[in-house]
């Protein structure tokens, strides 16, 4: 558990302004904001390596604000790792437990079990320079997790990574999190990132979180036009998965829509967007390629010269983005009866 | 156009020949004035074997003070940020800019017997004026400079993400220094220990006016060139520049990176 | 482990308040031994003023012969790769090490009676040893490197893609030097200037070595040490000090960037 | 014209492999490949700024492997620009007519005439540091093209650049290629920069050009594997751009496709993509907000595991990403009938 009162830092080149963030036990945070916007020095802080002058700093119910680093049991995995490059993956990994003797019996099958987990027996004996950006962070991870530390912060774990090492990582991530229920905060301008690991977010600028809430509520409220611009996507959604036969759907309460899934995951909440642009509004149903088609009400019309936002509502509200030619052709009108229609590969899942 | 082009890079390896020739010329000429004979006499003289050992030894002395008194200065100055900062980086280099002679006048200064602090010395027996001791202050003195901006740029280099990571494991911060920051900086430490050994090998102004005994070899080499002139102090020159020119390869090769050694 | 943590912090400030301490203490009592009386009597002494005048003109000389010939040849190693440039690097770097009476005898290995090209000189009527020309030789071949490796350094920090975009303008390699790179480079230029003079202006044993007389000024304040004492020699060596300060301070001043500066 | 005979360089960290290029008299070329496939130093090589030891070079018939880069005329615009940060955007301008003096009085009116098109009038005072992105860029165009290059090479010109300065960067870069007729040179990993400016171009690889050809030609007949997987567009057509009424059209001269365009451009020769996802297949016509519909022929089928890549013959050869449920349900088979349709707004044109 994190909390953090009315916190100031004032440094030339960054500052933070009256932070205010509770994160309970167990919760997998993420804090969303453009560059710049003070994120790392939130990390920083809360870790114990900037100093505070102003505010106060809880974990697990305890005054930090004043203690060093050493003594807050935090763990941190930055962006670019930082690997001590003049020890091997070992001795890396087992450099936290010289400073942590609490049963050391207890320590060693933790190593051996993270070692496990994160597929690093083979590189054990390698120096950091030798490594992919994968097993660096995987690496990075242990380190981080063999002390049980009571918080992981990530410092923008995901970015400059290959797509594949990525989709892998943050697959690990969700696996740990799940698995040992630390507290995770972390920093991240990906979306993906958020709909797909985070249960609570944070959007952060110049130093000022600008709304703090459960994931849906953030994107699908946002509480300022920052936030709104700075999110800025439309047809998010959340729902439950759900395989009938050989097809894969879900159920958003208010309607179900088929996916293209080739995961292994069968069941659970997901998240999902649909591109307005991918989106076809018919007047009458039609049957194609196109796995998803679903009657509704046009319930908002927006202008935007030569192409037109169309929101219907099919039980959620979805908007198409459509020609002037077609919207002219279909003559639409608000309340007017449609059918939107999309492909099953046009729907991206964040599971 | 074309031949104006050319002359400039004529001109460029022109200059480049004038001034490696004006480098190197006296330096060899130097080493081929001296016969074998006479240096072989030299080896065998005991003063200039010991004023060169006694060089070797203070010079090495100020490198070790500058290691043990500069390393946690220089990390100080490496990773905190305090007003007045850049004024203290300032002084530091003060002793590269003073005159030689004024540097020994001004060490004489405060350990002379005119000031209180030179006769609590002589109260408690230490002498500074005419001892090893006082050659070792001035020596380092005129190094100290050297050490602490290497160690520092070498510090600055080991980013302070890693320090903090050891830190959030648990590492106290001398803990971090120790196993993280120490390791990978140990190489600038090195260079810096040596170019601060280097520097106050060739010194000879500072330490003739503390200590003209005992003779440290540029002392030595001053002393007979003025007795005996030019061709009696070369020998004990060119021993001497022998010892300093191993220094500096042995620096040169630290210096460059591992991956990139000749 | 608290307490470890700030035993360590506490060691670095004291190590920094020593070395401050070390470094200034004997420059400020210098300072203060020298009544108001003694030093302007000193300003009065023509001697004095001719030696510090001597310093200063012969040193700048040393700047300003390296400017001409060090500006090309740093041009040269800061744009071409050569085989060997390592090695010419190192040479460059070769005077910074060698003690110092042993530069004044290795150059008077090569222009003393028994060398030809010192024959050759005396023959035409140039006169090195004990002349305002040795002094400006030895000045010269100790503060060259300072002033080719600042150059150096400043024409490396001039991008090459700016010279090829104005080579494909049409203007020669000579103009593109003349009109790109040295006015983005002059700062680096002048730095180099002062800090080979600063280099110069506190010479001592080199100098001695080749010209006792026209009296420089370290030679001067050497002299009054030996044969008055320190008392008499500290004035001198104060106005000198304060000259060498004011070259530090417009070079500490040059040195930092335009949006920098305190 | 710009002629390369068996050009080798070889330095260490780059290398130029049997270099032969032809570029006609007016082309704009453009140069095409990964990062460190050597395509700058093919351009310093050009200009004269690199030594040549092995092949030649001939700039307008004339010899000019040996000489200095002042004597080829060549402009050139680097990435980052490189404008004299000491000089005022009109001294940098007027750098190049200090060492040219045929007919001052032309010169001046050139760059009168660059300074009006370039709009940089209310800038000519300032220094490099003061420009934005953009600026910077017409500043660099100014000054190359004042001295009225026979040849003008461009590194990347508008990578680094925001996507609006991009976009009239772009344009202007047109305009003033058909207007001088001066040959332009343009390196680039942009693909958009290809279709939209290139007469011609060529794609390099580790020091090697692995082809040269049309624009649609590289696209549609890759020469090996590399190129292939290099520019992997799929659905690349040209066409001329035809409106009527208020609707726009292309003419690939297999087809012809409703696009939605807000653009200026009346007529003429365009490109354009269509992405496979944004393709519909259906066995029967539908009308929809999708523009366009067309029947066709599968004429090949790709099964990569839950998606299928079908491509149908609609006069040309245009390829559909579908799931696996729907080419199991619609029971796919090349030679069937089927209808391909897109939305006018999926149909992305360079012009």
């Amino acid at each position: 558990m994190i909390k953090i009162e009315n916190l100031y830092i004032n440094f030339p080149g960054f500052s933070l302004k009256d932070i205010n963030l509770s994160i309970e036990k167990g919760e997998f945070f993420v804090l969303l904001g453009p560059t710049g916007a003070g994120k790392t020095v939130l990390l920083e802080t809360i870790v114990g390596l900037v100093p505070v002058k102003k505010g106060r700093i809880y974990i697990e119910g305890v005054d930090v604000t004043k203690e060093p680093p050493e003594k807050r049991r935090i763990g941190i995995v930055y962006q670019d790792c930082a690997l001590f490059p003049h020890l091997t993956v070992l001795k890396n990994i087992k450099y936290g437990l010289h400073f942590n003797k609490q049963g050391s019996s207890e320590s060693l099958k933790r190593l051996h079990r993270l070692v496990e987990q994160l597929r690093l027996h083979s590189i054990l004996q390698r120096l950091p320079v030798n490594l992919s950006g994968g097993e660096m962070k995987r690496v990075a991870l242990a380190r981080a997790l063999v002390i049980n530390p009571s918080i992981l912060l990530l410092d923008e774990p995901l970015s400059a990574l290959d797509p594949n090492f990525k989709e892998e990582i943050r697959e690990e991530l969700k696996r740990i999190h799940q698995k040992t229920g630390i507290t995770f905060f972390m920093v991240t301008h990906d979306f993906t990132d958020v709909l797909y690991l985070a249960t609570k977010a944070a959007v952060m600028n110049e130093g000022k979180i600008e709304q703090v809430g459960d994931v849906t509520d953030i994107f699908q409220r946002p509480s300022s036009s920052f936030v709104a611009n700075f999110l800025g996507a439309k047809n998010i959604f959340r729902g439950n998965m759900i395989k009938k036969d050989d097809r894969t759907f879900v159920d958003t309460g208010g309607t179900v829509i088929e996916v293209a899934s080739n995961l292994r995951k069968i069941e659970g909440r997901v998240y999902f967007t649909v591109r307005p642009e991918d989106i076809i509004i018919s007047q009458r149903p039609f049957s194609s390629s196109a796995r998803n088609c679903y009657p509704g009400k046009v319930v908002e019309v927006i202008n935007r010269g030569e192409v037109f936002y169309v929101t219907a509502d099919i039980g959620e509200r979805m908007t198409a983005l459509i020609t002037k030619a077609s919207f002219e052709e279909m003559d639409l009108r608000e309340g007017d009866r449609v059918f939107l229609s999309f492909k099953a590969t046009a729907v991206h899942l964040f599971i | 156009m074309s031949n104006r082009r050319e002359f400039f890079t004529i001109v460029t390896v022109v200059c480049g020949v004038i001034v490696m020739g004006f480098i190197t010329l006296p330096l060899i000429k130097m080493f081929m004035s001296s016969s074998w004979s006479s240096l072989s006499a030299t080896v065998k003289d005991k003063d200039v074997l010991k004023s060169i050992w006694l060089s070797v030894y203070t010079a090495s002395l100020a490198g070790i003070i500058s290691f043990f008194v500069g390393t946690p200065f220089a990390y100080l100055l490496a990773r905190k940020d305090f007003p007045g900062k850049r004024i203290v980086e300032n002084i530091i280099d003060l002793p590269m800019v003073i005159p030689h002679p004024v540097v020994g006048i001004a060490i004489l200064s405060v350990v002379g017997r005119n000031y209180w602090f030179g006769q609590i010395l002589s109260r408690i027996g230490v002498r500074v004026m005419g001892s090893v001791l006082g050659i070792v202050v001035v020596l380092t003195f005129v190094g100290m400079p050297f050490y602490i901006n290497a160690a520092k740029d070498g510090f600055r280099g080991v980013s302070s993400r890693l320090e903090g990571v050891s830190r959030s494991l648990g590492a106290s911060l001398f803990s971090t220094f120790l196993r993280v920051t120490f390791p990978l900086a140990w190489r600038s430490m090195l260079v810096g220990i040596i170019m601060c050994s280097a520097r106050a090998i060739s010194e000879f102004g500072a330490v003739v006016v503390i200590a003209y005994h005992p003779m440290i070899a540029p002392v030595l080499i001053y002393e007979r060139f003025e007795a005996y002139g030019l061709s009696y102090s070369q020998p004990v020159a060119v021993l001497l520049t022998l010892v300093c020119l191993t220094l500096f390869l042995v620096l040169r090769i630290l210096s460059v990176p591992k991956d990139l050694k000749i």
